[in-house]
């Protein structure tokens, strides 16, 4: 075939192609009613859909939409707002809650969502068999904990009373000042006891599937997607205007973003590093950017030398530029970590304690030389550890520069895939060791309480007897001013002995179609579906 | 083998312009290999952080990366990798194949058969799977993963090479030596390896260019070099993701992966018809 | 009425390092139910000559820039392909020197038996196994059902010249054209296969061009042969004129250097010297470096016919040379 | 080659199985990390749970035989990770989408492959075998997280003929299959460039042509076969490798297919999802080895399998 008619060919081919293509795309009728279906980039496949034993984000994000807990959250103000709880009171103590359920509200299949049906979901969370990896969320309650460890078997020890079928009343532990806060979290929503009792793991399916929210599950199919639809009982069913929500589980940003483009989603979960300068010069309103309730540090392993030195650890602290890493490395919006807890949290607007430029590279020579290792001389070559990842890589690599430039010290890096990274931060085998920690709930405590000594989530080895003074003692504390003062000394020990080299405050960086309305970008990044239309753009 | 049907091969294998220029440009990139730390512009770790993803210029011939590292610096330095990968975990599969080969081949009967069964079942695994062990295990030892490059390699080469014995050990001189009762392993080392040399040597340009694309891979899983150090793999897989920004990142690396490629494949196209005559009639 | 004329065919390879001209100019004529023998060293031209016109060999590198080769007065190589495949493999059919490889190894004998027959002369696949079972056994095949049905490699070499030979005449040929027949057999087995083309010979008049660096072949087979050289012809004539009268010096060595039918290899070890690069010949006599009765004449033309008797001619500016 | 030699073969495959079966095991289990371990790390209570709930409590060499009772009854456990779904619904769900993935590549490489190789075999050193051959280098060069991501841009967004990512449509399956098709088309067109060359140098292709035969007749009844032989043995590694690049090409394209679960399964550690599907794919690409070996003995006469 001559190398014309081969040509001639593909024109026709593709002419063909295109007519049956188009043939089979019916004609959308401009007066008609626009479709109310979002298609949203999810991020993972999510594991399961049970509110219990899921920890994930993506879950989070349709388990919200077809669950619904006591308080929900405003999404423009973050504010608790009634959930299935119409109203609640607090007792004098702050000890107490008692929770008056909305007669109306309706599980998917009809039946109404009573007290009881919380004490069942909370002593399941707390069940050991149940095995959740968020059980300390109800810790809260009292003898939650106990419960939860086996230390007590009867349920009925646990701090929870059904006065009546919609009166429901709790008991805390410690007056917990963010306990309305924690109540939005998935793994105090309540689930169906009959359903879970006929079909036991199985029961997230589709076809079995009853839950509480403005929606309710429709479609999953593995790796592909997962459909929900209006729940026909659910008693604020007037406010939801969508007629179907697929969350499309895309492993890679990339993926994601090239779909939006293609106009296959309205939304995406996240934007890959390296196409943020050029969606930061859309100008048709669809990026966006907020900060986020995260901290991205390193780890300092306190237990090994030349790191147990605290004056090694100041002057690496001290040495790093970080306003350059998010101006010039992560280039997406985030803001130099000067503080631990990010700025805003439950209200909270810790002390910039760290420079957030280069200004005290100075004062970091000075304290290396007093630590013994003038000029960086001596000082054994640091690893730096971090997990497969490009982001990470990077911002490793910029801060590897910055130490050798800044403190004329040499480091090596490290990769390693997801699981073996865990264990090797785990079992503290590693120097410096990349982390990033997301909010629980909307409140300091998430963040600082994670330094106490042996806490479960501190690699550091770090240990300070004042410090978990501070932060027990903020558990008991109720005045919100007096709280934060004692959150802020917690900050100042804490940025004092660097356990953590605090690196920047997350930012969230995604992109939203302008045909959606009802989307409030917040910092807790909660979108309920049940506020989202589709509008003709 | 005879002296004069090497030189007859050299002489042929001069003849084929292609595989020249791939011989020429392959020497010249292992020159430029070893010469790097002396001929490169940049420290393949220095970056700019003001000059970052920079279009090629006279101070940066390809440009600059996305932490403003001098991409012509990275890709000496990457290529070092890549070279030193494909070279080093050719050569471990070509050793032991090579003797695995043999020695099946030449034994025969059972040995041969259960040593055959053993490739077999090798083959079966899934390479990823042994990616990811390998991961776990030398994560940690870029040598040792070169090793283990090597050793997912070997499989095809036995077979060749067990092939080529089973041929060979038909022949005359192998008889003629079995005669006058040399022993077993100075046959399979001094007859029937250098004779099984060519097809292995063709083999080996052909492995080199599927052990730099594995790298590749691993490099995409991030299994690759440890960062800031590059290979061609992982500074092809970093363009991937801003081809749309900066399309010379993705550009040169591949552009140099190619032809590092194309001159092996030549150089193995040229090298077989050399060392077999018969089908080079066109 | 010659049957086959070949009139000054020339046939180039086009390489890169240059024009071998594998043909140089030779010109002969064949008549029904006569042989041709033609003899040569390895790279005389003799195979070239004949599968250049029936377009056997790949162009490019090929081209033939001269000559013509008439087939019952019509010029082959004016001819189109297609009506040249009408005559290829049905008035004109060849056998090959290598039976092992000459038959292809993943058909069976008889699938490619009949091909021919269904091809040239349109018998029904049935009609056509009938036949191709029929040539099995006049070349000798027993059980020619069975041999129908097995593959190449099952079978001796003989054996699979045989078979070459049946499906080289099961179309009734005018020429068969025979390249090197017995070279890659033992002698014995020799003997048979030429026993057979004589035979058959014998019954169908068809004309046979046997071309063989084996005199020994030629005296058993021939009646007729033709020198080759360089992609020259040196002799030509009956042949027991060029056995016994020869008056080429190449022709003489030839014979010289064959003291039995089953010895002469390759290279003719008393002629010094080996063929000159085709690349390189010039206008003179391609054997002047070898020749012992070289004059100056010969290195700057070639020389014209010479009739020594009738029907033989010889190519040689010298003329007394004993 | 007999009934008896297929049986025979098949026979083999189960101590070799077996073997496998032990292998994954135990070197999964001895990797570090573990199905549960997050970066919020799981209270030891909890864990203690959990492990009690997989049985992970019990001595490993109990649990190796637990699965080993589990896998003669067909039955490859629950997932750890996706704990509403049994490995064998995963597998039913998912294998199908990969086989169908692997196949149309398969498809597209033995197409484009064989037809490309075969025309430059046709044509040697001429336009047409300089072009595919390069094409070839190219391909063969170009790693498939390149591919992928290039042909999306060009075919999906610059001219926005086909679709990104999915896999609902028969125009979701172009792209993909084309990206994992290509390196293998590339192999196969030389491999079928070579064979031909080999063929076409074959006194017996001069035998048919001096019989009168047309070049088709040749092309198709003589040069075929024994052409086409190279790449009958490469089908074997072919499909394995198809078979594990489709696990790029999955995450690339956000196709719900196997390769994605093995990799995750793997880098989760879903013990019974990393052992479900290295099994799956140990079986496959031992039966598709199979298969090509008898596939080569019904093409080739000479070769014998006893």
């Amino acid at each position: 075939m001559s190398f014309g008619s081969w040509r001639l060919t593909l024109c026709t081919v593709s002419t063909l192609l295109f007519l049956s293509v188009s043939t089979l795309i019916p004609l959308s009728n401009a007066e008609s009613a626009v479709p109310q279906v979002l298609n949203l980039g999810n991020g993972g496949e999510p594991k399961d859909l049970d509110p219990h034993t899921v920890t994930g984000v993506p879950e989070f994000h349709i388990i919200m939409n077809i669950f619904e807990g006591l308080v929900s959250k405003d999404p423009k103000n973050l504010e608790p707002i009634p959930g299935v709880a119409e109203k609640w009171k607090v007792s004098k103590d702050g000890k107490t809650y008692t929770f008056f359920l909305r007669k109306n509200a309706k599980w998917s299949q009809g039946d109404p969502v009573t007290a009881s049906d919380f004490i069942y979901s909370w002593i399941r969370l707390l069940k050991p068999e149940t095995a959740s990896e968020y059980a300390y969320q109800g810790f809260y309650i009292k003898n939650g904990k106990a419960f939860n460890e086996g230390k007590l078997t009867d349920p009925n020890q646990l701090g929870l009373k059904a006065i009546d079928s919609s009166t429901l009343e709790v008991q805390l532990e410690n007056p917990t000042p963010f306990f309305l806060s924690l109540l939005f979290h998935h793994s105090l929503y309540p689930v169906h006891k009959a359903t879970i009792e006929k079909f036991g793991a199985r029961w997230t399916r589709p076809e079995n599937f009853v839950g509480n929210g403005a929606f309710t599950l429709k479609k999953w199919e593995v790796n592909r997607v997962i459909t929900v639809a209006p729940n026909p009982f659910y008693w604020d069913k007037e406010t939801v205007k969508l007629s179907e929500a697929n969350f499309f589980p895309i492993d890679k940003h990339e993926t994601e973003e090239k779909m939006f483009r293609a106009k296959s989603l309205h939304t995406v979960d996240d934007l890959p590093l390296e196409k943020l300068p050029l969606w930061q010069k859309d100008t048709t309103g669809v990026f966006k950017n907020h900060p986020y309730l995260g901290t991205y540090y390193y780890w300092f392993n306190c237990t090994k030398a030349p790191l147990n030195n605290k004056k090694v650890r100041q002057a690496l602290t001290l040495a790093i530029d970080r306003d350059r890493i998010v101006r010039l490395v992560t280039r997406g919006g985030q803001v130099p970590a000067t503080m631990f807890t990010p700025p805003g949290t439950g209200g909270f607007k810790p002390e910039s304690r760290l420079p957030k430029d280069g200004s005290q590279i100075q004062k970091a020579k000075q304290l290396l030389a007093e630590a013994g290792f003038p000029n960086g001389k001596g000082l054994p070559s640091l690893e730096i550890l971090y997990n497969t990842s490009d982001n990470h890589k990077k911002i490793a690599e910029a801060i590897q520069q910055m130490w050798r430039e800044n403190l004329g010290i040499s480091s090596s890096l490290f990769n390693q895939e997801w699981k073996v990274f865990l264990d090797n931060q785990q079992t503290k085998n590693y120097m410096i060791a990349r982390a990033g920690w997301i909010a629980d709930y909307n409140d300091p405590n998430t963040f600082l309480d994670m330094f106490v000594t042996n806490g479960g989530n501190n690699h550091s080895g770090y240990s300070n007897s004042s410090y978990d003074e501070l932060i027990e003692s903020a558990k008991k504390e109720r005045n919100p001013k007096k709280r934060f003062a004692i959150f802020q000394k917690a900050e100042d020990i804490l940025l004092e002995d660097l356990p953590v080299l605090p690196i920047y405050v997350y930012s969230r960086n995604y992109l939203l179609s302008n045909e959606v309305q009802g989307w409030h970008p917040n910092i807790e990044d909660i979108h309920p579906l049940k506020y989202i239309s589709i509008v003709k753009k | 083998m005879s002296n004069s049907l090497w030189s007859d091969a050299w002489a042929r294998l001069q003849k084929n312009k292609l595989a020249v220029f791939g011989a020429i440009f392959l020497t010249l990139e292992i020159l430029l290999c070893v010469l790097t730390p002396w001929i490169a512009p940049y420290g393949f770790e220095t970056q700019n952080l003001e000059l970052t993803l920079a279009r090629p210029s006279f101070a940066h011939w390809f440009g600059t990366d996305n932490l403003g590292r001098d991409l012509f610096t990275r890709i000496l330095y990457g290529g070092r990798i890549s070279m030193a990968v494909g070279i080093i975990a050719s050569l471990i599969s070509v050793v032991v194949g090579v003797i695995y080969g043999a020695i099946s081949g030449y034994v025969g009967g059972k040995t041969d058969t259960i040593l055959m069964r053993i490739v077999d079942i090798l083959y079966a695994l899934p390479f990823i799977f042994m990616v990811i062990i390998l991961m776990v295990y030398f994560g940690r030892n870029i040598l040792l993963l070169f090793v283990a490059l090597g050793l997912t390699q070997w499989l095809t080469m036995a077979r060749i090479t067990r092939g080529q014995v089973i041929s060979l050990k038909q022949k005359e001189f192998v008889d003629a030596a079995r005669s006058v009762g040399v022993k077993t392993r100075y046959i399979i080392l001094k007859h029937l390896i250098p004779n099984t040399l060519g097809p292995v040597i063709v083999y080996l340009t052909l492995t080199i260019p599927s052990v730099i694309l594995e790298e590749a891979f691993l490099s995409f899983l991030g299994l690759g070099v440890q960062a800031p150090m590059a290979s061609w793999g992982t500074l092809i897989s970093s363009g991937v993701e801003v081809m749309e920004i900066a399309p010379w990142i993705l550009l040169f690396p591949a552009l140099m992966l190619s032809l590092t490629l194309f001159s092996l494949n030549f150089l193995g196209d040229g090298l077989r018809d050399a060392l077999d005559p018969k089908g080079a009639r066109d | 009425m010659a049957i086959l004329e070949i009139k000054n065919l020339k046939a180039h390879f086009h390489t890169r390092r240059g024009v071998v001209k594998a043909v140089n100019g030779i010109s002969y004529s064949i008549e029904p139910g006569q042989t041709l023998g033609i003899v040569g060293e390895s790279g005389s031209g003799k195979s070239v000559s004949q599968l250049s016109y029936l377009k056997l060999l790949p162009s490019p590198p090929l081209k033939i820039p001269e000559g013509e080769v008439l087939f019952h007065g019509e010029n082959i190589l004016a001819m189109p392909e297609e009506r040249l495949r009408t005559i290829r493999g049905n008035k004109i059919s060849m056998i090959f020197q290598e039976p092992m490889t000459s038959l292809n190894p993943y058909l069976t004998i008889g699938s490619q038996l009949i091909e021919p027959l269904i091809i040239h002369l349109k018998k029904s696949k049935r009609d056509a196994w009938k036949e191709a079972c029929a040539a099995l056994s006049r070349v000798g095949i027993a059980e020619p059902e069975k041999a129908m049905k097995s593959y190449p490699h099952e079978f001796s070499g003989g054996m699979r010249q045989r078979v070459m030979i049946a499906m080289a005449l099961t179309t009734r040929p005018e020429i068969l054209i025979a390249d090197e027949p017995t070279t890659a057999l033992d002698v014995t087995v020799q003997a048979q296969i030429l026993d057979l083309l004589r035979e058959i010979q014998k019954e169908t008049q068809m004309a046979i061009i046997l071309i063989t660096h084996d005199l020994g072949v030629i005296a058993g087979l021939a009646d007729k042969m033709v020198v080759m050289y360089a992609g020259r012809i040196f002799e030509e004539g009956p042949v027991e004129k060029i056995f016994h009268q020869s008056e080429h010096p190449y022709t003489r060595a030839l014979l010289r250097s064959t003291p039995r039918v089953d010895v002469l290899q390759d290279k003719i070890p008393v002629i010094g010297g080996s063929i000159p690069d085709l690349s390189q010949v010039g206008q003179g006599c391609p054997f002047y470096e070898r020749c012992e009765f070289r004059t100056d004449i010969c290195q700057s033309t070639f020389p014209t016919s010479r009739k020594i008797a009738h029907n033989h001619e010889t190519f040689c500016h010298v003329e007394k040379f004993q | 080659m007999g009934l008896t030699y297929i049986l025979r073969r098949l026979l083999t495959m189960i101590p070799v199985f077996l073997l496998v079966v032990t292998l994954v095991f135990f070197m999964i289990r001895f990797a570090p990390g573990g199905p549960f371990s997050a970066e919020k790390k799981v209270p030891a209570q909890v864990l203690k749970n959990l492990e009690a709930k997989y049985h992970m409590d019990e001595p490993l060499i109990q649990q190796y035989f637990r699965y080993l009772r589990d896998l003669s009854r067909f039955d490859l456990g629950p997932s750890f990770k996706h704990s509403n779904r049994t490995v064998n619904e995963i597998i039913a769900e998912a294998f199908p989408v990969s086989m169908e993935l692997g196949l149309i590549s398969l498809c597209w490489a033995l197409l484009i492959g064989i037809s490309a190789g075969g025309l430059a075999a046709l044509k040697p050193n001429t336009f047409y075998d300089y072009i595919p051959m390069s094409l070839s280098i190219l391909g063969i060069c170009l790693p498939t997280f390149v591919v992928g991501p290039v042909m999306v841009l060009i075919f999906g967004l610059w001219l926005n003929w086909l679709p990104v990512a999915g896999w609902n449509s028969w125009q979701d399956r172009l792209l993909p299959s084309l990206t994992l098709g290509f390196a293998y088309a590339a192999y196969i067109s030389r491999l079928t460039r070579g064979g031909f060359m080999e063929i076409r140098h074959q006194d017996f292709i001069r035998t048919a042509r001096a019989k009168g035969l047309t070049e088709t007749q040749i092309l198709l009844k003589h040069s075929l076969r024994g052409g086409i032989l190279p790449v009958v043995s490469y089908l074997g590694p072919a499909l394995a490798g198809i078979i594990t690049g489709a696990l790029v090409t999955e995450t690339i394209f956000n196709i719900p297919g196997l390769g994605r679960f093995f990799i995750e399964s793997a880098l989760n550690r879903d013990y019974t999802v990393v052992m479900g599907t290295s099994l799956l794919y140990f079986t496959l690409i031992f039966v598709c080895n199979f298969l090509v070996d008898i596939v080569y003995v019904l093409l080739d006469p000479r070769v014998k399998y006893e």
